[in-house]
């Protein structure tokens, strides 16, 4: 239980810094710690696997790839509040109102028994999620890899330099 | 006292590491100087020249440091201090935790305690240590964009690139070996080559995944960022790449992730293809040879011999990594991608698809 | 039995029907001339394998193979079973074996056609389409052997493409078999239909078979229209009247195609149909009187046309026609067997027919009119004996296979109580012997009528053309010997052996007495054996008188020269009208209504976007806030609900 | 436990469409549906961890893979974006106005 007050205590001021900071690098790095923050969660909760892949997968690649796509971009910071007050203060309002209700939800959710369930032998191992992966949810893992060749495609192709006409 | 044991663990693994990049520090000096036919590092003496001759011991291990944390850090002018501060820990704090999942030694069995000689026996260890290396990518590329250089901007965007192209073929040839013993866990990759191939050979990983190994061994050079990858810092081109604004000893700290890394890679081809603490033919009770020839030796003997031979044969692949760097020249920033994304991520997806088969062929037994 | 043989039965021509293809794409022609013959000698080896185990069981013993259950929708399930009993065997025999030596006929035969390789393709095709249908356990299963045999046909017969009369010959046997197709789909869903409510919803052949009394009980006029339909599809692949016209222009494909597809096994099927369902059948004498005297019919009517062609392949075509006619006869009387027993013989003697004109083609240079052969006796001596063969072995020559067989199928005709029918076979035969000889009068006697430049090259055929004439030839003599009359020797062996596997028709009428019967066989030999007399009147010993005759009929002639027209019947009856509505549909309903109704649902659909694209300001902040605000009213709800 | 790590997800949730709404700089706009992202995958995680059942990890596993795709192309088409228009600003992309 400590250890989720920790958690909460720094992941929200660091998903604040994500959205909040001006420039876009320490919104990026922050973003980082905000997902290392998720993974330790993760782990917390007995899926180390997911943790892990979270970690190579999102940390690894996905915000360094981001991270290039801004330094490379060279931006300035953004300077705050031009001319959309109204479209601001109507995201404030929703934002902290659907937060709310999400919270409210989540405090009277029917299905969770006070007592918890033990867990099942192997539970969050690789074997056991590869197990699941490559019986129950064959067909969606397989279009995955369909997913990110088309990915993988498009990216290519638009970030191709163009030649000739 | 459980805690008190794993507390040392940590502790060992950690010194190893320290001692190692000091280590790597007089090697690199005497040793390139070796390799050049220099004299080396050669200036400040112990004993006031009482040897004959002098090592270099005191320049790479006294001098050298205490000049480097003197020196006046030095923050240009517009850089964004925050980070260039921060920089070279996020640096060096992922490689430093990196090594505690590698073992140096079986279980010790000692006062009626076992101890597990690994600093933190994770058993998804091979996917903990490529969560950690991804890590390492953002020192680099904090640390070239916060110096506010374009020497460091360059660096920092070559190293980056680089890095994360040859994060995947290093991942993929690990996934191979993972294959082939069929676990995630360091130690247990590490015990299941005490076993013998054709009741001679001891069953090293490097029997079975030779492809993997090379590709391993090349991917994880290039991902510390060494010659003949070492465009990130190449001195002709980028003054010093990422850290060309950096000085003393923030400058040191990303010296020393370098060395840390070298000493990584060259745990982790010990470990999965090099029998780790495997000493040939040493099991629990001694010595047995092919050919039924049988000698004692006590147990405590036994894990000091395993930690030794994993030490030798970590120091062995450091100084190979050194060899080459002071060999082979640099290569041209299109024939490091080509090199990645054309040689070795085919070759390693290769190597994967076949030892799929042979691991389904052989039902996932080592039978050879 | 269970056995995993069975399915490498269909398997092995497959498989050399893709490396046929294979070989086609990659243009090696040597690969589908080594396959292409291979696979089927090698699943001939399969079946006598599979056979000899049969043979091994019980009388009514089977081997099965079923692989996997194929449909599964409520009652319906379709297991994907191949079975061999005893009839399935008789079938297994000529399809490999005929089929193994048409195959090795077509080495010699294809020689210079540099498309052999899609060629084997299609043929092999054929072999393993033609072995799913006789095979198959299931009427669907049958039905899938029963179209993969029409689109090999559809295909080998416009196999020259490039010539448009072949593909239009190709595409008429294609529409042709449709209509038939349609109707023994239609039957199929009926008795699907009707056995869901009598008793176990099947399409099973085994349990049709055994359900077919309870259905005539209950539903006594679903096995009438039900043997209907499935009549109309064996007229539509077994070219009966009134489906019979695509056979003669399915001659354009090359010429072993003629003696494997449209003379020993394809156009038998409807037989084979018949005869698998016999037990359905003999539930329907109405259904069965039809039969028969669509058989009798066709029996006659092509055999007339058959006397003038000048076509030695239509000939030969009219003739498997009215052959099949007497098979259709006969299983129409409820002589199965005998059905069964004349399809065997007619497959060795009418592929050795074609394959003989084919030599003659082969050696002519593509000539097939035989008012311009003759006299090639001297110059093709094995060609010529073989056709003599089996010109005397169709006739019904006392000893020769047909003598046997079509005249089990007249005495069942007869004893039976179909005077008619068994009228007009009589009258069929007679015919039968007249063309068949004329044909080997005109084409191997006599004058030479040759180009003189096409005569200089006239050459016996190659071993690999001759050794399956020969071999089809011994068939033919020694066939019939299976189905002896009046008990001799081994009697009537080929009856015994299929009789578990067929149903016998309910009614006694009695054994007739040996006198009958003995008079019935001089009668019909004697009508053949007239008509060959008068062929060799005709063509061989004085022609002169030829003219005399044709003066005498010259109307006869006409009707029969243009084939009473039927074609051009059909084309007044259903293909203009067909034309002409089609017309109606396109110029007024499609191009007026439908038209003018897509358009108009686009021009409402464009004004509505005119109005709705304002709210589509370009700006994501925006969408993005419609799609919160959408998850706040959500969320709401949901807590809303939960809270109650 | 169950329900903490709920309110927290649905409170980074709330952060992450926070961020989509009030920021111009379309990488932001990015990285804040990461964030709603992983506040779905905590909730995932969590639920299942609570029912005992591995197949909320899975879903987490697809997801990361969506999630690596959707950058990947994201990336490049506001780079190809910024070449052409020399713009990130989301209010000034919008081009697809009716």
């Amino acid at each position: 239980m400590t250890l989720f007050w920790i958690l909460a205590c720094v992941t929200i001021p660091a998903a604040l810094t994500v959205i909040l900071h001006r420039n876009p690098v320490y919104s990026a790095l922050a973003l980082v710690f905000t997902l290392f923050q998720v993974a330790i969660m993760f782990v917390a909760l007995d899926a180390h696997l997911i943790a892990f892949l979270q970690i190579i997968i999102y940390a690894g690649a996905i915000v360094v790839l981001i991270l290039f796509a801004i330094m490379l971009l060279s931006l300035e910071p953004e300077e705050p509040g031009d001319g959309r007050s109204s479209l601001r203060a109507a995201g404030w309002g929703a934002a902290a109102l659907l937060g709310l209700e999400l919270v409210a939800i989540a405090a009277v959710f029917p299905d969770t028994p006070a007592a918890e369930k033990p867990l099942p032998e192997g539970y969050g191992s690789v074997a056991k999620i590869a197990e699941r992966l490559f019986t129950t949810h064959l067909l969606p893992f397989e279009l995955t890899s369909v997913l990110l060749l088309v990915a993988v495609v498009g990216a290519v192709v638009m970030a191709r330099r163009r030649t000739g006409p | 006292m459980e805690v008190l044991i794993s507390l040392a663990k940590v502790i060992f693994a950690f010194v190893i590491v320290l001692q190692l990049t000091l280590v790597l520090l007089w090697v690199e000096r005497k040793g390139s100087a070796l390799i050049q036919d220099r004299v080396g590092a050669n200036r400040a003496n112990l004993f006031g020249g009482l040897l004959p001759f002098n090592l270099g011991i005191v320049n790479t291990w006294m001098a050298d440091p205490l000049k480097l944390f003197h020196k006046e850090d030095i923050v240009p002018a517009d850089a964004d201090r925050f980070l260039h501060w921060l920089a070279p820990w996020i640096a060096i704090f992922p490689l430093f935790v990196t090594f505690t999942v590698i073992p140096f030694g079986d279980v010790l069995i000692a006062g009626g305690y076992t101890i597990n000689l690994q600093g933190a026996d994770l058993n998804l260890g091979i996917l903990y240590v490529l969560a950690m290396l991804s890590m390492a990518v953002y020192g680099v590329i904090v640390g070239g964009w916060a110096s506010n250089s374009r020497y460091a901007f360059l660096g920092g965007v070559r190293g980056s690139a680089q890095m994360v192209s040859y994060e995947i073929a290093m991942g993929l040839s690990l996934v191979s070996v993972v294959l082939t013993f069929g676990t995630l866990d360091f130690q247990e990759i590490a015990r299941a080559q005490g076993d013998l191939l054709f009741g001679v050979f001891p069953a090293w990983g490097f029997f079975y995944q030779p492809l993997a190994l090379l590709i391993f061994f090349i991917a994880g050079m290039a991902e510390s960022k060494r010659a003949p990858f070492d465009l990130p810092e190449a001195e002709s081109e980028l003054v010093a790449g990422f850290y060309t604004e950096y000085s003393g000893s923030k400058q040191s700290v990303f010296m020393m992730a370098d060395f840390v890394e070298v000493a990584i890679v060259a745990g982790l081809v010990t470990t999965l293809f090099f029998g780790g603490w495997q000493v040939p033919w040493l099991y629990r009770d001694g010595f047995h040879f092919p050919g039924g020839f049988h000698v004692f030796v006590p147990s405590l003997l036994v894990t000091v011999l395993q930690v030794l031979s994993f030490l030798v044969k970590l120091f062995l692949f450091c100084w190979l990594q050194i060899l080459i760097r002071w060999s082979l020249p640099r290569l041209r920033y299109d024939q490091l991608m080509d090199l990645g994304w054309k040689r070795l991520l085919p070759l390693s997806l290769a190597n994967v698809a076949i030892t799929a088969v042979f691991v389904l062929l052989f039902d996932g037994k080592t039978v050879w | 039995m269970e056995t995993e043989l069975l399915r490498w039965i269909v398997l092995l021509p497959l498989l050399g029907f893709f490396a046929g293809v294979f070989a086609a794409r990659t243009n090696r022609p040597e690969l589908a001339r080594f396959t292409g013959p291979a696979v089927v000698l090698a699943a001939f080896v399969v079946v006598l394998i599979s056979v000899g185990r049969l043979w091994s069981l019980p009388a009514d013993g089977a081997l099965v193979d079923k692989m996997f259950t194929w449909i599964e929708a409520g009652p319906l399930s379709i297991d994907f079973t191949f079975r061999i009993d005893r009839l399935t065997s008789v079938m297994l025999l000529i399809i490999t074996g005929v089929g193994s030596l048409i195959h090795l006929y077509s080495l010699g035969y294809m020689d210079h056609e540099p498309d052999v390789a899609r060629f084997f393709a299609y043929l092999n095709l054929f072999v393993s389409s033609m072995l799913i249908l006789v095979l198959a356990d299931s009427l669907p299963v049958l039905f899938i052997g029963w179209e993969g045999v029409g689109l090999c046909s559809y295909l080998l017969i416009g196999f020259w493409y490039k010539d448009m009369n072949n593909a239009d010959a190709g595409q008429k046997a294609m529409i042709a078999n449709r209509v038939g197709d349609a109707a023994f789909l239609i039957g199929m869903f009926l008795l699907f239909w009707s056995l869901a409510q009598v008793g176990t919803a099947s399409l099973n052949l085994q349990s049709i078979n055994e359900q077919a009394p309870l259905l005539a009980e209950k539903l006594p006029w679903v096995p009438t229209v039900v043997c209907l339909l499935l009549l109309i599809g064996a007229t539509g692949k077994s070219a009966q009247i009134p489906l019979y016209v695509w056979l003669p222009d399915a001659m354009a494909g090359p010429t072993p195609v003629s003696a494997l597809i449209h003379a020993a096994t394809m156009v038998t099927a409807g037989v084979y149909m018949i005869a698998r369902l016999s037990f359905l059948y003999v539930e329907a004498p109405g259904a069965m009187d039809v039969v028969a005297t669509i058989g009798a019919l066709t029996c006659l009517f092509a055999a007339t046309m058959a006397i003038v062609q000048d076509d030695l392949k239509k000939v030969l075509a009219y003739s498997t026609v009215s052959q099949i006619g007497y098979m259709i006869l006969g299983v129409g009387v409820g002589a199965f067997a005998a059905g069964i027993f004349h399809l065997m013989m007619h497959a060795f003697f009418k592929a050795l027919l074609f394959l003989c004109a084919g030599a003659v083609m082969h050696a002519l240079h593509g000539e097939i009119r035989m008012s311009h052969m003759g006299g090639l006796g001297s110059k093709m001596p094995i060609t010529a004996k073989t056709f003599l063969i089996a010109a005397m072995a169709i006739a019904g020559v006392p000893g020769f296979a047909a003598f046997f067989s079509k005249d089990m199928i007249l005495e069942a005709a007869f004893v039976s109580g179909h005077t008619l029918q068994w009228a007009l076979g009589l009258i069929g035969a007679g015919f039968t012997g007249f063309y068949v000889f004329r044909g080997y009068f005109r084409t191997f006697t006599g004058e030479s009528r040759l180009d003189p430049e096409v005569a200089a090259h006239v050459h016996e055929m190659p071993r690999v053309m001759t050794v399956p004439l020969m071999i089809l030839a011994v068939l033919s003599i020694v066939g019939g010997w299976i189905g002896l009359p009046f008990g001799l020797l081994w009697g009537d062996a080929i009856g015994h052996y299929l009789s578990p596997s067929l149903a016998t028709p309910h009614g006694h009428h009695g054994h007739p007495t040996t006198g009958t019967l003995l008079f019935l066989m001089t009668l019909a030999t004697a009508v053949a054996l007239f008509g060959i007399w008068w062929a060799w009147t005709l063509y061989a010993k004085s022609p002169q008188l030829l003219e005399t005759v044709y003066a005498r009929t010259r109307g006869v002639y006409t009707v029969l020269w243009n084939r009473y027209w039927v074609d051009e019947l059909y084309d007044t009856l259903i293909v203009d009208p067909y034309k002409r509505t089609s017309r109606f549909f396109w110029k007024g309903v499609d191009a007026v209504f439908i038209d003018g109704l897509v358009n108009g649902v686009g021009a409402v659909v464009t004004w509505n976007a005119g109005v709705w694209r304002r709210l589509q300001s370009g700006n994501v902040s925006h969408y993005a806030l419609g799609m919160l605000a959408g998850a706040v009213l959500l969320a709401g709800a949901t807590w809303l609900v939960l809270q109650n | 436990m169950t329900e903490h790590y709920l309110v927290l997800a649905a409170i980074l949730f709330a952060i992450g469409g926070l961020g989509v709404l009030i920021r111009r700089n379309v990488i932001v706009i990015l990285m804040s549906v990461e964030l709603m992202l992983n506040a779905v995958n905590v909730t995932f995680v969590a639920l299942a961890r609570q029912h005992g059942s591995m197949d909320g990890q899975v879903i987490v596993f697809f997801v990361l893979t969506v999630a690596a795709a959707e950058v990947a192309v994201g990336l490049a088409i506001i780079l190809m974006n910024f070449a052409q228009r020399k713009t990130i600003n989301a209010d000034e992309i919008r081009l697809l106005r009716g």
